[in-house]
C-alpha cells in the first residue's frame, strides 16, 4: 500500500486507528478542537492527539444543543461526540479562539463522557507583546493537568522530542507541497488534503515514515488525469475531501491551500530559540494567523498572496463554513486583494453536506470563465 | 353539553363535534380563500352528521392558523393547547406530541391532563412539513399515496442534502438522473422530513409515549421514518388530522 | 380567569430629567467632535472612563448606536442593504450591519449628516472575533488606528487566572502608551482614575436599580429602563450620571415603599437574558394586555451595570465599587488603574463562563421573583445564542418555564412579528394566562 | 385534475426564409433547465428554429422532446444537425450532445448574440437560480454571482404563487401592474412562508392583483440586492423565463433606474442559443483541425 492509500485508509477508519493505537501502546488518546491546540504538548504527555472532525452526514442530534447558526463544522464535530463515536477518547482540549467551536467544547464537556477536559486560554491578542509570557503560563497549567491525569511527568526532553517530530512533519509536508509547484503536479489537491488531515489523526512517527516514502515516490509519479487549471483554496475549516475530488474531476488541480485543515495548520515550525515551552508558546502566538484571533488583515493576506504567486495559481476558491463570522469579515477584503492582483475568485459557502449539483455548476462556470478560449 | 371545535388550518378546515365527552361528528374541507364560509359550511356538515341543529351547539372554539378569523366562534385556542388536549383524550399516556401539518410542524410536551409543558415549532424553513411531500410528489411525477407506497419498498439510502423544499425538488431530479430508483428517492424524501422534524422536536424533552398527529400522520412512510429518527415507538390515532379540532371542542366543553 | 389586584401607578418623577440627560448625551455624540473632543469608537463593555486621561472625549459604543438605527426601520433597511451591496454577509452581527451601513452611506444617525471620522477605535474583545473585526473594517475604511484589549472570560475554570490579570493589565498599560502616541497627547493619570471611579460607581448604581425590580409590584418596567439605559451606557464616567442614577434609585425605593407599580395589572412576571428586538419593542406593550410585566434582562446588568452574585447562598446583592472591596487597592497611579480595571473586568465580564452564567440566570430569576424567562434567539449574535438551547434545558430542569422565539434583533426584516406573538400567546396559554378582557 | 396555472405557454418557431440544405454549419444548443427546456437550431450564424417546453422528471427525455418540437415542420432531422451542445441543469444527461457547457457561459454568449457586443451585465432569472453575470464584448464571462441559500425570488417561487392565486403565470405580470395601491412587499423570504403571507393578505381583503404586486415587488427587490453585489452596467439585459414577467421586470428597472435592453427573438432561449453558438465554434474548430 502506498503512502497516499494509507492516508486514505486512516481517514476512512480513523476511530479504529485510534483505538488500535490505544491497545498497541497501552496509551491514551486526546481529542482537540481548534488548530491552536498545542499538539506538541499533548504528544509529549504520551497521548495520541487526534483532531475532532465531522463526518459530513446529515444529522439531527445537535439542534438541541447548538443553535442552527453555529457553523456546520462545529455542529458536525459535536454530533460525532453526541453519537458516541468518540467514546474511546480519554481527554479533550480546546484552545480559546472562535465562539462557534467553543460552543462545541462547552457542550461536549457537559454531554459527552470524556474523562479529561481542559480549556486552554489562548491569548487572542496575538500582536500584543504580553501574549507569549501568558501563553507560557497557560501551557504550564495544561502540562500540570496532563501530568496529573496521566501520572507521567512531561519533561523538557519529551517536549524537545515532540517538537522535533512535529517540525520534521511540517518540513516534510512542505516538501510535498513543493511538488505542487510543478507544471503538472504529481499529486492532487484531494490527496494533499488527505495527507494533512491524516497527520492530525495519526501517530506522527508513522506519518513521517509515510511522508518519506511519498517524497521518494513523487519525482516519478505520473497521474492519469487532466490537471487543468491551477487553483488555490482559501477559507475556514475544510475537510470535505469528496467535494475536492469532485471539483478536481471537473478539470482543475488545487495546487495550494490556505485553511485550517491545511497549510495554515502546519506551516510554521517551532523555532528553537529559548526553552522548549517558550518556543512552543511563541509558535502558537506567532503562527500563520486565523482570522478568529486576528484583527489585522495584513499579516494573513500577505502570506496568502505570497502562496498564490509562488504556486502560480490561476484562480482562487474562497470558501467559508456557513455562518463562520470570523472568515466572513475577511472575505470581501480577500476578494479585493485577489482582484487587485488579477486572480479571479469564486466564493462558496459550505454546510455539513453539500448540494452537489448547484456547486458543480458554479465550479464549472468558474473554470469556463478562466479558460482563455472556451472552444 | 354539545361543543364544536374548528381547526382553521393552512390547507384544511376540520370540525369535530363533541357531545358529553364523546365525538359525534367530524368533517373536513379545503380552507380556500374564504375561511369563514368554509368554516360555516364544514360546521354545517358536521351538525348534519351529528343529527342536531345549530342551536344545540352550546359553544364553539376555534384553533389553527386562521383561528382568529372566525367571527361566530365563542373563543379560540392555539394549536399547541388544542393538540395537547385532543391527544390526551385519545391517548392519556402520551407525553410527547408531534404534529405535522401542511406547512408547520410542532413538538409538544404535555402532562396527563393535557397541559402543555413545553413546545417547539419550525421557524425558519418550511422544509419539514406536508407541503414538502406534495412538492416532491410532483417532482417525481407520482401521486402522494403512490409515493408512500413505493417508499416502503426502498432498499437503499439516497441523500437529499438541500434543506429548501424548492431546491430539494431539483435534487430529486438529479437523483433521478443518477438512475436511483424512485422507491429509494421516495424513501429519502420521507427520511429528510423526518430528520428535520426530529431535529426540531428534540429541543423539547422526548418522553414516552410519543404520538404523531396532523394530516401528515396519515403518511405511513413518515411514521416509519419518525420512528427510526426518534428511536421510539409512535402512536398514531385514527384520523389524526382531526386532533386539533377535537382538542378545541373538548376545551370548549371545559 | 380572575383579573387579580390592580395596582396604583404613577409616572416617574425624575423622568423629565432623565430625558434631558439622554438628549444631552446624544447631542454630544452629534457635536462633541466639532467642539474639539476626541471621538473614539468602542463597544459597550469598553471601560471608556480611562479615555478621560487624554482630555475631553466622546465615546461611541457600536452596539447602542446599531440598536438606535435598528429601531428605526426606514433608516435601518436601506443602511443594511448598502452594507450587503458591499459584499458583506447578511448573517453577521445585526448591530454591526446597521453601523457599517450608515457609515458606508455617510449618514450619521444622530444628525442625519455626514458620518463622523473617529480619532481611533479602542475596545475590549468582549465578543470573540466580533468587535475587533468590526473595528478593523472601520479602521480600513476611515484610515484610523485601532487597538483592543483581549480580556474576556478571564476566569475560565482551567489555568492560571493571576497570569491573565497580568496579561490584561499589561495590555491596558500598553494601550495607554499607544493612545499617547497616536493622539500626541499626554495621558493624565489623575483624570483617568477619577473618571473610572465614576464609571465603577455608575455601574454599581445601575445594577442596584435593576435589582430593585425584585419588588412586587415592580416599580419600573423594562421599556422605561431601555429608555433610561443610554445614561448609564454613555455617561458612566460622569458625575451627573451618578447624581441622576442616585435620584432614580431613591425614587424607586420610595415607590416600593408605597406600592406604586409600573403596570397596573401585574399578574405574571417575566425576565430575559438578552437585549430585545429593537424594532419590535411593542411586543412588551402587547404582553401587558395579558398582565405580563417584564422585570429585567440579564444582559442589562452585565454590560451596563454591575451586581454581586453570592453563588453559594444563591443570592444577588448590589456591587461595591472595586476600590472599596476587601483586598483591593486605592488607585494612585497608572499601574494601579490598569490593574484595577483588569481585575474588575475579570470579575465582571460580558460573557462569563457557561456554568457560571447558568448559575447567575437562576439567581436573577429568583431575585426578580419572575414566573418565566423569555429567551430570544438572536440570529445575528453568535456568542449570545450559541448555547441558548442548553440554557433553556438547564432552566427547565430547575422548574423555570421558558418562552422562546428567534429572529434578528437588529434586523426588522428578520422578525416575524405575527409568528412571535403567536408563540408568546401559545406559551402564556400553556401557563394558564389569558388576555385580560376589558379592563 | 384542476388547471395547472403555473404552466406557461410552450412555444416554437422556425424561419420560413432560411434554406438549411445549403448551409455550411447546422448546430444546435439544448438547454435543459430545472423548469423549462429549450432547443435552438442555428443554420450558419442565424437562428433557424427554436422551441420552449417544460422540463419533465428526466432530462434525456426532456432534451429529446425539445429537439423534436423544434424540428417540427422543418424537414430537418436530428442526423442533419452537425454538432449539439447541452447546457442547463440537466446538461450532463443529454445523450445527443457532443459537449456540455454551463448555463452561465451560454447565457452570456446568447445574450451577447441577441443584444450585441454592448451587453455588459446579464441578469438571468430562471426556474431555480438567479444569476448576475458580467461579460466582455465577445460574450465571455468575466464574473458571475448566484443566489444559493433560498429559492425565494426564483421562477419556481413565482409558479407557487400563481398556483396559489389561480392565475395563469403568463398573466401575472400584467395583473400585478393593474393596481392603484399595493400592500407592503411580501416580507418573508421563504417561498413557502411567502405563500402563507399571501393567503393572509387575501384574507384581509387585498385583491389578487394587489397580492401579486406585493410579491413581484418583493422579488424585484431581492434581485436588485443580488445585482448590486456584482455591480450593474447600463448595458444590461434580462434573460430566462422571468424576463417575460413584465411585473417583475418593470419593477427591477424602476429600482435600478435603468431600462433593460430588449432581446429578440426570445430572452428565454439565451441559454440554448449560447449553446448552439458554442456548438458552431466547436464544429468549425474541428473542421479546421481535420
Ligand atoms: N392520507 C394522507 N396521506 C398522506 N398525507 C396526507 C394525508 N392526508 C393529509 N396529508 C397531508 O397532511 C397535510 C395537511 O395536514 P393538516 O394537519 O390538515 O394541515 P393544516 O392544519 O396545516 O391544514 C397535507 O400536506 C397533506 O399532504
Ligand atoms: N410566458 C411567461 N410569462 C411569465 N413568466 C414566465 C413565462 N414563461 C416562463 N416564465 C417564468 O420563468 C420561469 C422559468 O424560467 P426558465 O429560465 O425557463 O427556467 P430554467 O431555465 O431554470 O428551467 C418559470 O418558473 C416562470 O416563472
Ligand atoms: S478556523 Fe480558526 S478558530 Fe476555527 S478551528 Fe481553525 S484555527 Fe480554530
Ligand atoms: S472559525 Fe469559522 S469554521 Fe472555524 S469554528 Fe469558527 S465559525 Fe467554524
Ligand atoms: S430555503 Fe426554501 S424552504 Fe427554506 S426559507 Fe428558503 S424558500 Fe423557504
Amino acid at each position: 500500500m502506498g503512502a497516499i492509500e494509507k492516508f486514505q485508509e486512516v481517514l476512512a477508519t480513523r476511530h479504529q486507528y485510534a483505538q488500535d493505537w490505544k491497545k498497541k501502546h497501552n496509551g491514551k488518546v486526546i481529542g482537540w478542537l481548534c488548530s491552536y491546540s498545542p499538539v506538541e504538548i499533548m504528544y509529549a504527555s504520551g497521548m495520541l492527539p487526534v483532531r475532532i472532525l465531522g463526518s459530513h452526514e446529515v444529522q439531527d442530534v445537535t439542534d438541541r444543543y447548538l443553535f442552527p447558526t453555529v457553523c456546520p463544522f462545529s455542529r458536525d464535530a459535536l454530533a460525532q461526540g453526541l453519537k458516541g463515536r468518540y467514546n474511546y477518547l480519554d481527554g479533550i482540549t480546546m484552545a480559546r479562539t472562535c465562539s462557534h467551536v467553543q460552543g462545541t467544547y462547552d457542550n461536549w464537556k457537559n454531554y459527552v463522557p470524556t474523562p479529561f477536559k481542559y480549556y486552554i486560554w489562548q491569548p487572542n491578542h496575538v500582536q500584543s507583546p504580553r501574549a507569549i509570557p501568558l501563553m507560557v503560563r497557560e501551557y504550564k497549567g495544561f502540562i500540570a493537568a496532563l501530568e496529573k491525569f496521566t501520572g507521567k511527568k512531561i519533561t523538557d526532553e519529551a517536549l524537545n522530542k515532540a517538537i522535533e517530530l512535529y517540525n520534521k512533519n511540517r518540513r516534510l509536508m512542505k516538501q510535498v507541497y513543493e511538488f505542487r509547484k510543478q507544471e503538472v503536479p504529481p499529486i492532487t489537491g484531494a490527496e494533499c488534503m488527505e495527507m494533512v488531515v491524516a497527520s492530525q489523526l495519526m501517530d506522527l512517527a508513522e506519518h513521517n515514515k509515510l511522508l518519506e516514502e511519498l517524497l521518494k515516490e513523487l519525482p516519478n509519479r505520473k497521474l492519469d488525469r487532466n490537471h487543468g487549471l491551477r487553483l488555490m483554496m482559501i477559507g475556514s475549516e475544510m475537510d470535505d475531501i469528496v467535494f475536492v475530488r469532485m471539483m478536481e474531476e471537473l478539470g482543475c488541480t488545487v495546487v495550494i491551500d490556505e485553511h485550517c485543515t491545511g497549510s495554515r495548520y502546519f506551516w510554521d515550525e517551532v523555532k528553537l530559540e529559548k526553552d522548549p515551552l517558550t518556543d512552543i508558546a511563541a509558535r502558537y502566538v506567532n503562527r500563520w494567523v486565523c482570522p478568529a484571533v486576528s484583527a489585522e488583515f495584513k499579516p494573513r493576506f500577505d502570506r496568502v498572496l505570497e502562496h498564490a504567486k509562488n504556486w502560480k495559481v490561476q484562480g482562487a476558491l474562497v470558501y467559508q463554513q456557513k455562518f463562520c463570522d470570523p472568515h466572513e469579515f475577511d472575505i470581501p477584503h480577500l476578494i479585493k486583494m485577489f482582484k487587485e492582483n488579477n486572480i479571479p475568485t469564486l466564493v462558496l459557502e459550505f454546510d455539513v453536506t453539500i448540494p452537489f449539483g448547484q456547486f458543480r455548476t458554479r465550479i464549472e462556470a468558474f473554470l469556463e470563465m478562466l479558460e482563455l478560449e472556451l472552444v | 353539553m354539545i361543543t364544536a371545535g374548528i381547526d382553521v388550518g393552512a390547507k384544511m378546515i376540520k370540525v369535530v363535534i363533541v357531545k358529553d365527552n364523546k365525538i359525534v361528528a367530524r368533517s373536513i374541507n379545503p380552507t380556500g380563500f374564504e375561511p369563514v364560509e368554509t368554516a360555516e359550511k364544514t360546521l354545517g356538515e358536521a351538525i348534519k352528521q351529528a343529527g342536531i341543529t345549530r342551536k344545540d351547539v352550546n359553544k364553539i372554539f376555534t384553533t389553527g392558523a386562521g383561528r382568529k378569523a372566525i367571527p361566530f366562534a365563542d373563543n379560540n385556542v392555539t394549536e399547541v393547547t388544542a393538540d395537547a388536549k385532543g391527544t390526551s383524550y385519545l391517548f392519556p399516556s402520551v407525553r410527547t406530541i408531534v404534529d405535522i401539518g401542511a406547512e408547520e410542524a410542532r413538538g409538544i410536551s404535555s402532562d396527563a391532563s393535557g397541559k402543555v409543558l413545553d413546545f417547539s415549532k419550525n421557524d425558519k424553513c418550511a422544509a419539514g412539513a406536508g407541503a414538502f411531500v406534495e412538492s416532491m410528489s410532483r417532482a417525481l411525477e407520482v401521486t402522494v399515496p403512490l409515493l408512500i407506497e413505493i417508499s416502503h419498498k426502498s432498499t437503499k439510502e439516497a441523500p437529499i442534502n438541500a434543506t429548501c423544499a424548492v431546491f430539494a425538488e431539483s435534487e430529486v431530479v438529479s437523483l433521478i438522473h443518477s438512475k436511483i430508483e424512485k422507491a429509494d428517492i421516495a424513501h429519502a424524501v420521507h427520511d429528510a422530513i423526518a430528520s428535520r422534524v426530529s431535529s426540531m422536536v428534540r429541543r423539547i424533552p422526548i418522553e414516552k409515549d410519543v404520538a404523531l398527529i396532523g394530516g401528515v400522520a396519515n403518511n405511513t412512510a413518515i411514521v416509519e421514518a419518525m420512528k427510526k429518527h426518534l428511536g421510539v415507538e409512535i402512536k398514531v390515532p385514527e384520523k389524526p388530522e382531526y386532533v386539533s379540532a377535537l382538542g378545541a371542542a373538548l376545551l370548549a366543553a371545559a | 380567569m380572575t383579573t387579580g389586584t390592580k395596582y396604583k401607578t404613577a409616572p416617574l418623577k425624575c423622568w423629565q430629567k432623565g430625558k434631558e440627560l439622554r438628549l444631552e448625551a446624544y447631542r454630544d455624540l452629534a457635536t462633541g467632535h466639532e467642539q474639539g473632543k476626541l471621538l473614539v469608537l468602542g463597544c459597550a463593555a469598553t471601560p471608556y472612563g480611562m479615555l478621560a486621561g487624554l482630555g475631553d472625549f466622546v465615546f461611541l459604543a457600536g452596539e447602542p448606536y446599531g440598536a438606535s438605527v435598528a429601531a428605526d426601520p426606514p433608516v435601518s433597511i436601506p443602511a443594511m442593504e448598502t452594507y450587503e451591496a458591499k459584499g458583506y454577509a447578511r448573517d453577521m452581527c445585526g448591530y454591526m450591519r446597521n453601523f457599517l451601513g450608515t457609515m458606508f452611506q455617510d449618514k450619521y444617525y444622530f444628525t442625519g449628516g455626514p458620518f463622523p471620522k473617529f480619532d481611533f477605535a479602542w475596545s475590549v474583545r468582549h465578543c470573540p472575533a466580533g468587535h475587533p473585526k468590526w473595528h478593523q473594517i472601520v479602521s480600513e475604511y476611515q484610515g484610523i488606528p485601532m487597538n483592543y484589549i483581549d480580556d474576556e472570560t478571564m476566569l475560565a475554570i482551567d489555568g492560571d487566572q493571576e497570569a491573565r490579570i497580568e496579561y490584561v493589565a499589561g495590555q491596558y498599560l500598553d494601550s495607554i502608551e499607544w493612545m499617547e502616541k497616536i493622539t500626541k497627547r499626554k495621558y493624565d493619570d489623575e483624570k483617568g482614575i477619577e473618571a473610572m471611579r465614576n464609571y465603577f460607581i455608575n455601574e454599581a448604581l445601575w445594577g442596584e436599580i435593576n435589582l430593585l425590580n425584585g419588588a412586587i409590584p415592580a416599580p419600573i418596567d423594562i421599556k422605561s429602563m431601555f429608555a433610561l439605559m443610554p445614561i448609564s451606557m454613555l455617561r458612566r464616567h460622569e458625575k451627573v450620571a451618578i447624581e441622576f442614577l442616585t435620584e432614580l434609585r431613591d425614587e424607586l425605593k420610595d415607590r416600593i415603599g408605597s406600592n406604586i407599580a409600573a403596570v397596573p395589572n401585574e399578574r405574571y412576571r417575566m425576565c430575559m437574558l438578552t437585549p430585545p428586538p429593537w424594532s419590535f419593542l411593542k411586543v412588551f406593550r402587547y404582553l401587558e394586555n395579558f398582565g405580563v410585566v417584564f422585570v429585567g434582562t440579564y444582559v442589562y446588568l452585565i454590560n451596563s451595570g454591575e451586581v454581586k452574585f453570592l453563588y453559594d447562598e444563591g443570592k444577588v446583592v448590589p456591587a461595591t465599587p472595586p476600590e472599596k472591596r476587601p483586598g483591593w487597592k486605592t488607585m494612585k497611579n497608572r499601574e494601579d488603574l490598569c490593574r484595577t480595571v483588569a481585575r474588575w473586568r475579570a470579575e465582571h465580564p460580558f460573557q462569563s463562563h457557561l456554568d457560571t452564567r447558568k448559575k447567575e440566570y437562576v439567581i436573577m430569576f429568583k431575585h426578580w421573583k419572575a414566573n418565566a424567562y423569555l429567551l430570544l434567539i438572536n440570529r445575528g449574535c453568535v456568542p449570545m445564542t450559541t448555547s441558548m438551547y442548553d440554557f433553556q434545558r438547564d432552566l427547565n430542569k430547575q422548574g423555570i418555564p421558558t418562552a422562546m422565539f428567534e429572529g434578528n434583533f437588529a434586523d426588522c426584516r428578520d422578525i416575524d412579528e405575527t409568528g412571535v406573538l403567536d408563540r408568546l400567546e401559545t406559551f402564556l396559554e400553556g401557563q394558564g394566562i389569558q388576555k385580560i378582557q376589558e379592563i | 385534475m384542476t388547471t395547472e396555472f403555473y404552466r406557461w405557454t410552450e412555444n416554437s418557431w422556425h424561419s420560413p426564409d432560411i434554406d438549411w440544405h445549403k448551409a455550411q454549419t447546422v448546430t444546435c444548443g439544448i438547454d435543459v433547465g430545472s423548469v423549462s427546456s429549450q432547443a435552438v437550431i442555428m443554420v450558419d450564424d442565424k437562428i433557424y428554429a427554436f422551441c420552449n417546453t417544460r422540463t419533465g422528471s428526466n432530462s434525456p427525455d426532456s432534451a429529446k422532446k425539445a429537439l423534436s418540437i423544434s424540428l417540427n415542420d422543418t424537414g430537418m432531422k436530428q442526423e442533419d444537425i452537425q454538432y449539439i451542445v447541452g447546457t442547463g441543469y440537466g446538461r450532463v444527461n443529454i445523450p445527443m450532445a457532443g459537449k456540455a457547457i454551463t448555463e452561465i457561459a451560454c447565457h452570456a454568449r446568447g445574450a451577447n448574440y441577441m443584444g450585441g457586443p454592448r451587453v455588459k451585465t446579464i441578469l438571468d432569472m430562471g426556474g431555480q437560480d438567479l444569476k448576475g453575470i458580467h461579460c466582455d464584448e465577445r460574450g465571455k464571462v468575466t464574473q458571475f454571482l448566484m443566489n444559493d441559500k433560498c429559492a425565494a425570488g426564483t421562477g419556481r417561487g413565482m409558479e407557487v404563487m400563481a398556483e396559489l392565486l389561480q392565475v395563469p403565470i403568463v398573466d401575472v405580470g400584467k395583473m400585478s401592474l393593474d393596481v392603484k395601491e399595493e400592500p407592503e412587499p411580501v416580507s418573508s423570504t421563504c417561498v413557502i412562508f411567502a405563500k402563507s403571507e399571501a393567503i393572509g393578505l387575501l384574507r384581509s381583503g387585498w385583491t389578487k392583483n394587489q397580492v401579486l404586486a406585493a410579491y413581484c415587488s418583493a422579488m424585484a427587490h431581492r434581485v436588485v440586492g443580488l445585482l448590486e453585489r456584482i455591480g450593474i452596467e447600463k448595458e444590461f439585459v434580462i434573460t430566462g423565463g422571468i424576463a417575460k414577467n413584465i411585473g417583475v421586470v418593470s419593477r427591477i428597472e424602476k429600482e435600478l433606474k435603468i431600462k433593460a435592453m430588449p432581446l429578440s427573438p426570445d430572452p428565454q432561449i439565451a441559454g440554448g442559443l449560447g449553446a448552439a453558438l458554442f456548438a458552431r465554434d466547436l464544429l468549425l474548430k474541428s473542421r479546421k483541425a481535420a
